[in-house]
């Protein structure tokens, strides 16, 4: 039996892929998790720049969703490829890092840099994080900027690009389609929905920053169903993502058409879930008869609509 | 209540500098004892043999009931009191919410999800000093096993420990049985001094004149106050802050508290559970408070 | 203390609204809820004829939601008007009709059934519904669909308008204001997201309709933040609705700016949820000095964006 | 094991036509008594006086553990059995997921929110005959009362019941002990007839020559066939199914099964909690059984 699955020509060991902002830069749980055993990590999003992030509270928990304003406070790519990436070196994982920008050039700037920095196994395009004023979710909003940003950032590198889309939107196959036109190798799907919860005591926001993107199982069934409508809209991979926290959550993701799935939220409360969910899928194959992980992509029976 | 509070370890000696002072181990740890004083408090002992061995006052656990890996999120608890040779630590919680109301009524034998120890621990005095340990509320709990270690390197700890009334101050039996010099608060005037600790603390700074450190744990308030005090009085000052967690690991960045070192141009967001939760007062930006919010909502169960 | 307030003229004498497709057609909760304890109700929704529906399953619960796929299964406006609102008569709530329709025509034809019959405080536009082939949802995503059929129902009735939006699409304020611009007297925010949830056992979805939508805890952040910018956006009263289930959570609405709440999922679990939730609105008002509910709506303190 | 199986008031008699043939009510039900059966299967006895009164045999309550108003929803489960004296009914319960898992290991004296009785029970036969009762798995909870009515009405019930394998015949002790006819059947032979409930009644029916009527409850596949046994035979046959249910009132219009009664020209959609979940099994139309999905789905807790 085989779990391996190969995205945007990257072959990755198994399925599983740690979310960006979820994981740090994979570095921080070197102590508590074994790295070797995932197929991938996303990068915690990267700009030119370090950046200090949004205000505190930051975080809030929801029924069974976790809302966010992070801020994408980080070290700057050039901190991350100097003295980061090599001590990632070790581990037997793809490291993919998660691009950020305030413009298109910013994106682009960033992936330079990252384009002579070895142990960078492809970039993941953050244009949908909802947590900034400028750049982020309004790039993945808007079919045009997405084609615009995606394909400086393809000229950029030869590396696959993968495009994470927001799930903020009327229609996310037309986002989808735009990346897909504009080179992208593969598509993130999704990033947090816009919330906003209430201290109803104090009348304010329960985040520093006001509004912040929701995650967590809550948002499963939301992520399941964009999944599904992008894998059907177009012919590149579709990684999926959104409140993943078992196997059958997983494959609920791999049978509605993605090729790989990234876990989030989960990671801050198991981040040696991978483990168990590995070894379930294993068994769900062998329950179902199935030799290949892939196999089982995209083999949802949708009912046919009279 | 929870055997001899401190049987320990070498507290800053192995590692000093390092962030993370040992390996944290995930464990399913199962409840060993009880003991609940009224409905709102418990003291919980659990069985978790690296942080029975390796924690060090002011690190915590983060806790979760059964095994799930889906939200809620782990909690996180200050560890109280340690016993290494029964290979147990225990934890003072108070009930607020569902998480900790499920964990205090843990039947005993089941396990918590247990990540621990974590954090930066309280550092010992850096000269021979009247060590002050100022516990609001829960905060009382890492100043417990402070304390004893303290006294145990020779110290003579003082405790102030401050609540709104009589009931909140639910450990002060504990510690009087352990036989501490110890001063109490209410702001109801329930019990001991008529108001908040940080004034009981002034009160006493006031008329004291030996070579004193602070040590505070408690609401975000309090702990600015007595940041306040220290800096006012040229007295150093350790607080352990208790911001929204989402890992404990340092990789969620949700716990961060703007903080400025010396040497530093501007203010930095820090994560609290991997350089903190204890830091220097004078390090932390006090602002106004919003990092606390209101713990008066009643939440959807 | 009062907890009254006034919609588009209505005045309802508690803002608590009981939320299309969970409270039937009122009548089937007689014997469980003393209905005059409702500010409101609004019924399931009605097209020109009966339906059928959607074949089973219909729902399916999802981390702290419910995912349905009903399909507006429904006796009819005739039926409705002839049948059940005479029935309705005796309680002292204010009755809304949730009106459906597959084309415009039917939207305006709906409405002209029930201008006549007594008995009908308002009409309640479904242009949300991701549940049928049809109509529904398509129009609340389509900001020109929107305006022409709100258009047409205004001609069509006298009576108070609220159009009920739908949080699939991007920029919820363009619909709001389409819908207001075309003469609403109201809008109702949210209707359900549109979710998949897959059986991996059969490898199909685990609705018999295929997608369905969904409701309760899980979408509440994403209908106040919704509920939020719709009340920014517009001048009309706006009926927050996501995910309530006790005064904490009706109180975050109204103070994000909604007039009203609706509530709709919470009622498969309680019917009588109304009883506490008002009482501890009162207590909530008596914390914070406030002798008018309406005090607090909109009375959020969002930070100031540098 | 919950006291004698149906001290029972009437049956069918108050009001034959009416839907929902008694008013429910809606309480914070006490758990007044366990009986486990392996880790599986529990008897759950609740304090709950208007079911205990008013329960017809084939009705069921909604539940939820503790207080929430939030999800998740409640659930319906069949009532097994009532005392109208204690003021209490119990219910037969399988842990399949996490509600039925918290229902099961609710403490005495905790409770449960309870609605109910709710639904259309069982009819009595029209014409004197045998009652043969069929149940499969936790199908069988509702047929004890059903029997037990029976019996007092004069009949004399045969039961028979099935499941996979002799561990998922969890109450044929207590089935014996109330001296029903029993015939077992398991599908891999550990216990009784080898194979499916629904050949063990065929056979019973090649051999029997008395007018017989059909109560079946169990799986959707063993309904079905049950259908087709009486259809074939022309036996009027009862069956309660066993769809999602989200409200029990209907209002959510999530529990419809497809009926078609002699008179009407195409099937309709008929909710199982207000029209059944009792039926005739001539008027149900029997699918391809996409109403009952996977219980394999490892669900998240
Ligand atoms: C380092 C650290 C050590 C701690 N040690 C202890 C301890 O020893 N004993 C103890 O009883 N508690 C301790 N806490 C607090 C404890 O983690 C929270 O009370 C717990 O997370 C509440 O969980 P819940 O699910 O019961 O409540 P929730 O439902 O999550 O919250 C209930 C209410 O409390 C508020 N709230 C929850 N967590 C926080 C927080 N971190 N800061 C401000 N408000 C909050 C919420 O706004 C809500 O109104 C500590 C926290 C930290 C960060
Ligand atoms: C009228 C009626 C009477 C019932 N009587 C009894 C009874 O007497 N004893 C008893 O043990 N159970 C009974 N049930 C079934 C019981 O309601 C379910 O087992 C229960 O809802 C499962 O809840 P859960 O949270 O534990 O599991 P969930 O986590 O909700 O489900 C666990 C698994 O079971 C499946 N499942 C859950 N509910 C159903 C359903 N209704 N139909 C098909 N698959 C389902 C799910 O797909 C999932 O795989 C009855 C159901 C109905 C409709
Ligand atoms: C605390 C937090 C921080 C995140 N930071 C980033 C980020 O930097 N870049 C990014 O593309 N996505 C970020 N995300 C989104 C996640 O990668 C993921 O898309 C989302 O959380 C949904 O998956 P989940 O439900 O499994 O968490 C973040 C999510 C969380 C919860
Ligand atoms: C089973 C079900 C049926 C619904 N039917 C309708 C409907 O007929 N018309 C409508 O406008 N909304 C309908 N809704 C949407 C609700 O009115 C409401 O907008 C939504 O459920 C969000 O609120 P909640 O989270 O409180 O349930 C339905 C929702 C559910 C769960
Ligand atoms: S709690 Fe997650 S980074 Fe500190
Ligand atoms: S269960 Fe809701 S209508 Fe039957």
């Amino acid at each position: 039996m085989t779990l391996a699955v190969t995205i945007a020509g990257l072959r990755l060991k198994n399925p599983l892929i740690a979310a960006s902002g979820t994981f740090g830069y994979g570095i921080e749980l070197e102590n508590f998790v074994d790295l070797g055993i995932l197929g991938g990590i996303v990068t915690k999003g990267l700009f030119l720049k370090p950046r200090a992030g949004c205000p505190p509270p930051r975080i809030v928990e929801t029924p069974s969703g976790l809302l966010n304003a992070i801020g994408l406070q980080g070290v700057g790519v050039a901190s991350f490829v100097h003295e980061i990436l090599p001590r990632l070196a070790r581990f037997d994982t793809a490291i993919l890092v998660n691009v950020c920008g305030d413009t298109v050039d910013e994106y682009a700037a960033v992936t330079r840099v990252l384009e002579d920095a070895p142990g960078v196994a492809g970039i993941e395009l953050n244009i949908s994080c909802p947590n900034v004023k400028q750049g982020g979710m309004a790039f993945g909003v808007d079919p045009l900027l997405t084609h615009a940003v995606v394909k400086e950032v393809r000229k950029a590198t030869r590396r696959p690009v993968i495009v994470k889309l927001s799930p903020n939107v009327t229609d996310i196959t037309v986002i989808a389609r735009a990346a897909e036109d504009a080179g992208a190798d593969a598509l993130s799907c999704i990033n947090t929905l816009l919330g906003l919860a209430i201290d109803v005591e104090t009348r304010r926001p329960r985040l520093g920053f006001g509004t912040g993107g929701l995650s967590g199982p809550a948002i499963r069934p939301i992520a399941v169903r964009m999944t599904w409508q992008v894998a059907q809209a177009t012919r590149i991979p579709v990684i999926g993502i959104g409140g993943i926290c078992c196997a059958a959550d997983a494959l609920e993701f791999l049978i509605a058409g993605a090729s790989a799935v990234q876990i989030g939220t989960a990671n801050f409360v198991d981040p040696n879930v991978y483990q168990s969910i590995l070894r379930d899928i294993e068994r769900y194959l062998q329950r179902q008869g199935v030799a290949r992980l892939t196999e089982i992509v995209g083999s949802l029976r949708y009912p046919r609509q009279q | 209540m929870t055997g001899v509070v401190g049987r320990l370890v070498e507290w800053t000696a192995p590692c000093p500098t390092a962030i993370i002072q040992s390996m944290p181990s995930d464990l399913d740890a199962a409840l060993v004892e009880r003991h609940s004083i009224g409905d709102a408090f418990h003291v919980l002992v659990f069985e978790h043999g690296d942080v029975a061995r390796n924690s060090r006052p002011g690190q915590f656990v983060m806790l979760k009931p059964g095994r799930s890996t889906a939200l809620p999120l782990r909690r996180p608890f200050s560890i109280m009191d340690v016993d290494a040779e029964r290979e147990t630590f225990s934890v003072f919680m108070k009930v607020v919410g569902a998480q900790t109301q499920a964990l205090a009524h843990l039947r005993i034998g089941q396990t918590a999800r247990c990540l621990g120890p974590l954090g930066r621990s309280f550092q010992s005095p850096q000269s021979p000093s009247l060590p002050l340990l100022i516990g609001g509320g829960f905060g009382i709990a890492p100043l417990l096993l402070l304390g004893a270690v303290l006294r145990r390197d020779a110290y003579e700890p003082r405790v102030f420990y401050g609540g709104r009334t009589i009931a909140d101050l639910a450990l002060r039996r504990t510690l009087e049985d352990l036989g501490f010099s110890l001063v109490l608060a209410t702001e109801d005037g329930s019990l001991g001094f008529k108001g908040l600790i940080t004034a009981a603390l002034e009160e006493h700074l006031d008329s004291c004149t030996l070579p004193t450190s602070l040590f505070a744990c408690g609401p975000g308030p309090m702990l600015a106050a007595v940041a306040r005090i220290a800096a006012r009085r040229g007295l150093p000052a350790q607080v352990s802050v208790d911001p929204w967690m989402g890992c404990g690991m340092g990789t969620c960045l949700g716990c961060v508290v703007p903080t400025r070192k010396a040497n530093e141009e501007r203010p930095r967001y820090r994560c609290a559970c991997t350089e903190g939760p204890v830091f220097e007062s004078s390090e932390v930006v006090w602002t106004d408070d919003r990092a606390s919010p209101s713990r008066a909502r009643e939440t959807t169960p």
